[in-house]
């Protein structure tokens, strides 16, 4: 894609996603941008469509035991374990950052039962700066055995109701692909009364050190990202869009414009950006205005005239 | 403060059997960098296989040239494919990044020791040392005598050079840890650097702490990020610790009296 | 590793899976392989441990519209739709030559109804040359609306139980890894009667492309293979091992000796090469031979001690 | 029969803007090289990205030195990588596969069309058909004259040579179906063969049935294994077909009167 065109042709690259309004549809994805600081001397984040920060628990957490992470082929393991210094701290010494970048930001929630969600979606209630709630469900449900959240469709619909019925903000399930049914979940998380859903999250797996003879992960198991998961998470897309009338956040994988539009037309409203921001600190913002470039190109208005463009029937 | 540059190759040599050493022009991030630091670098352009960048020591730096040279040991599938590049190529850098090593002040008395290309940050260091008219030593360990690839820059420098040799084809024969209890006058020191293998910086400490002499280490942790973002390079630095380090931005440098370095912890 | 040491120590690479004695643990991957022809100009397949054939229908079937397969970082999706001659045709006309060949073989058998999996089953039962039948549950269930069987441990007991009555070969359920607990299935499978378990077959996922605006694949979704999936694939052998009193042909993704061992070390008796045939058709052998070097390098025995050598507690 | 082996690349040379020539030794395959016929390259020995071989048609073989060489056009990660490739690095070479040409006997008049890079199969036809004592015609259509990079080997080769340029640089200004459709004499033709994009191929298997002129096209389709083993391969020759074809095993060589080049059908 070519780009810096003298004078380029203004497209609209605004979407909106429940009631948040974004002015693009680029969102850096939980866990892989900390708290937007850490990549402040790399790139703009005022520029881009969002930032969900890193999960946050109600009470601080150390996270797992290393190694936290390992390569795979095209993708990466990550078993951070949440480690965050809890809401509070999170509140009051990151928000205020953010606040002033004048950037969007969405909280990324997480609990081990469904109170403690709803307490943390209540502390955030009052927060300016931030415009959504997403809900890392994809973590153990203590009560319940350790099933994750995310796999029961029960557990689903609890959740996001009780996180509702603490806040006003747009509610953001964000859902497991270890699942059997995707479709299914979130049906759950729609009846539950969630604004928009995100998705892709990580697929479980994990890596073997076959000299020590034991796994490679301080957890053994991890969370495999990067572009080796994009056809599980596009067709998992595609199957909701189809059945599920709520705005998706689509990802996973996403490396470059190209990745970015296969996840709108399956029906992505908007794109999360994970992995590659390792790769590349600046990737957000080629990716905006590559896509910015294809909408020229093909002579596009906006954006959101390519949701869902490759879904049939 | 760091940048992301496209760094035009000057010169990759292979200077041992398996040991390269790459030089390329990045002015911003070279006018930025500080003994200690790191660049992270992409071994490849355009395959997501490897995926992740790279994290390497600044073996040397110019800031008249913009250039930074790196000094890698071919030992998996990222470092084998930076062998590929070539002169006049681009490649992708990050940096530079990372706390870097204390420096002492001027005129003091330093010992720095290195095991393997563990001896990369340390030259970089000597360099800045030596510009600080500090007297500086180096206790190099490896195999064999044609490891030994830091021994030109080391004296154009303008250090006290002490190799040491598993086979004892250069130096001392021994390990490095012996040459520095058999050889070293602790009261001659000020501060010790060390850079290499746990269980060498681990022996490193013990002499440094012996003699409450002051001094640093390097750790190593795999990373994605390389800035603190993702929370993957986490370390305790002492098994009693609660809290985890991220070596990428606490580090990689950590001062020996805070650090343990239990071969057990830390998954290894 | 280095191979051809003047008079390399002899070692164990034997293996049994339920009643079926392998001279060596590597296994062909059904649908990856043909009928063992194909690739005849370049691997000795007697050597190996067994030759899985392509999945086998009652009658024939053409498969689906083109493009069947699509690239993928790390991986391919393919959607071959189970073209195939027919049960008839392949025992007439395929199994004589693979019968010559000396090569254990395992057949793959895929059916749209309960009876169709018995109905081929009771035609193989009698056929010499045949070690063992690896049940493809990743089939539509036409009578439930299309499900996949191998996502319902009810109809994986029904499948797997039905074939049991028809057979006195080993049954090794194929797992669909799509699915939220990849241990219900296993154990549904061990409840029915399987003789060993067969994992991973592939994960669903898709592509589009963003020229045409519509998905690559003739058939929008398709099955992922290759390095890409191997985390998964790890994962879920290691889940299942723990729980599951069974021997495991694991795969998914392996692509040299390295891979191999990691399956085996989280429980696999023996391994199954798919995709990677495509790239190096040799690739078999060589896994072999180096595994046999690994095991000389570490003084072993036999290639059974490592079985599981990685699983925690 | 084919085999699988690392090719000593002799020559690699950049003959226009995104096209390539690679030259390398491979004796075994190239014994065995019939014109249609195609080889199946790793576009990467250590990366799994990308994983797939790429199939390439025998550009021209020299059967006395073992050699192979190949034309072929960047239009992707595998064709870009492959440009990395230098003289005496080992390429990984799987052939010759498929089912190439047939040979219409000695002394015929035969007329070859390519179309872009699809000239490849045709100049090592053109060769064999030379050998064969025949009269050989060949329309090659390009872009543009840069892009006319058979020209030398076949007038070494010594055939009728006729390029036809979308912007008149070289020959016939127009397509090469124009050029055919012009200034050939159907009465002179004994066979056809063709190599390109499919409307081209259309348009020529058109002008053959409108004669009676028998012919062969080479098609393509996205391969795996190359074999007939995946079954990936898969097209109907004809949209009336029940059963698909495999373009590797099959072909990628077909009789133009077995094939109608619908350009709906197929998934395209
Ligand atoms: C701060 C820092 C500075 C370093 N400086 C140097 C240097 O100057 N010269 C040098 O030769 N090496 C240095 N290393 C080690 C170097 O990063 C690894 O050798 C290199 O990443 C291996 O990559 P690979 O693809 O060849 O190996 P692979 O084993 O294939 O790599 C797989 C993954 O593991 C990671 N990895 C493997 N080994 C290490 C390691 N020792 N440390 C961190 N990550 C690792 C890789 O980055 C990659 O993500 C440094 C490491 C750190 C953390
Ligand atoms: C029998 C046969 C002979 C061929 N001969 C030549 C030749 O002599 N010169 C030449 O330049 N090209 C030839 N092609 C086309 C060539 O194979 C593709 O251009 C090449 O595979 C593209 O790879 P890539 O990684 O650059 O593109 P990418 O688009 O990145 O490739 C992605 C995937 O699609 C496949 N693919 C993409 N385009 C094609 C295509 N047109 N045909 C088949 N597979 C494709 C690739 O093999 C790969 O699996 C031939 C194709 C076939 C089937
Ligand atoms: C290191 C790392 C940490 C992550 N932490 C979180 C997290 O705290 N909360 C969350 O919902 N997702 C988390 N994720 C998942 C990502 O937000 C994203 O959904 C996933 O990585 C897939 O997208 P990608 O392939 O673009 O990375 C994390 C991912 C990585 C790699
Ligand atoms: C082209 C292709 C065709 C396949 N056909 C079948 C099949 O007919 N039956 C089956 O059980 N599995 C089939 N598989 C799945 C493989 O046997 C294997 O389980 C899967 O590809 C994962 O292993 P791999 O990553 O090593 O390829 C097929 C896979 C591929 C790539
Ligand atoms: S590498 Fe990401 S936090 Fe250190
Ligand atoms: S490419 Fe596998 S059958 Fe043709």
């Amino acid at each position: 894609m070519k780009r810096g065109a003298v004078n380029p042709a203004p497209v609209d690259m605004a979407v909106k996603i429940g009631k948040m309004h974004l002015q693009n549809p680029i969102i850096l994805a939980s866990g892989t941008f900390g708290y937007g600081r850490e990549y402040e001397d790399f790139i703009d984040i005022s520029n881009i469509g969002a930032l969900v920060v890193k999960g946050t628990t109600l009470e601080k957490r150390n996270g797992n035991p290393p190694p936290r992470i390992v390569e795979t082929p095209a993708g990466m393991l990550n078993a951070i374990g949440l480690e965050n210094p809890g809401i509070e701290v999170f509140l009051n010494e990151h928000l205020p950052y953010l606040r002033e970048r004048g950037v969007a930001v969405i909280a990324n929630i997480a609990g081990n039962t469904v109170e403690e969600y709803a307490a943390i979606a209540s502390l955030i209630e009052r927060q300016t700066g931030i415009v959504g709630i997403e809900l890392n469900i994809s973590c153990p449900n203590v009560k319940k055995g350790g099933l994750q959240f995310g796999t029961d469709p029960e557990m689903v619909y609890q959740v996001v109701d009780a996180v509702k019925g603490e806040t006003s903000l747009p509610v953001i399930p964000k859902l497991s692909p270890n699942v059997t049914d995707i479709v299914e979940i979130a049906k759950a998380a729609e009846a539950g009364g969630a604004d928009a859903l995100s998705m892709i999250n990580t697929l479980m797996g994990m890596a073997v050190d076959i000299e020590k003879r034991k796994p490679v992960l301080g957890n053994i198991f991890g969370g495999l990202s990067g572009p080796a998961i994009k056809p599980v998470a596009l067709r998992m897309v595609y199957q909701v869009y189809r059945e599920v009338n709520l705005p998706i956040i689509g990802g996973g994988g996403i490396m470059n414009y190209i990745d970015a539009l296969e996840f709108i037309m399956v029906g992505a409203t908007a794109v999360s950006i994970g992995t590659a921001n390792f790769i590349s600190p600046c990737i957000a913002r080629d990716i905006l205005e590559d896509l910015k470039g294809y909408l020229r190109q093909h002579k596009l208005g906006s954006i959101r005239e390519l949701v869902g463009a490759a879904v049939q029937e | 403060m760091p940048f992301l540059e496209n760094g035009l190759v000057v010169g990759h040599t292979r200077v041992s059997e398996d040991i390269y050493e790459l030089e390329f022009i990045t002015p911003r991030i070279a006018s930025e960098c500080h003994p200690g630091q790191f660049v992270h670098i992409r071994p490849s352009l355009s395959s997501y296989h490897p995926l992740l960048r790279r994290p390497l020591s600044l073996y040397d730096v110019d800031k008249r040239l913009g250039s930074i040279t790196v000094l890698y040991k071919v030992v998996g599938k990222g470092t084998h494919l930076l062998t590929r590049v070539r002169t006049k190529d681009y490649v992708d850098v990050m940096g530079p990044l990372g706390r870097g090593f204390t420096l002492p002040g001027t005129h003091k008395n330093v010992l720095l020791v290195g095991g393997g290309v563990g001896i990369a940050p340390l030259v970089y260091l000597a360099r800045v040392l030596r510009e600080e008219k500090c007297k500086v030593q180096v206790l190099h360990g490896t195999e064999n005598q044609k490891q030994m690839v830091a021994f030109d820059k080391l004296r154009q420098i303008g250090v006290e050079f002490m190799p040491a040799t598993a086979d004892g084809s250069a130096g001392f024969k021994g390990l490095v840890t012996d040459l520095l209890y058999k050889k070293i006058d602790p009261a001659e020191i000020d501060f010790i650097y060390a850079c290499g293998p746990e269980p060498m910086m681990e022996l490193v400490a013990a002499f440094a702490d012996q003699h409450g002499i002051p001094g640093e280490v390097s750790l190593e942790e795999h990373m994605a990020c390389g800035v603190g973002a993702c929370l993957g390079c986490a370390r305790k630095l002492k098994a009693e610790d609660e809290e985890y380090v991220k070596v990428c931005k606490d580090g990689p440098v950590f001062s020996m009296d805070k650090v343990k370095l239990y071969k057990k912890i830390n998954g290894r």
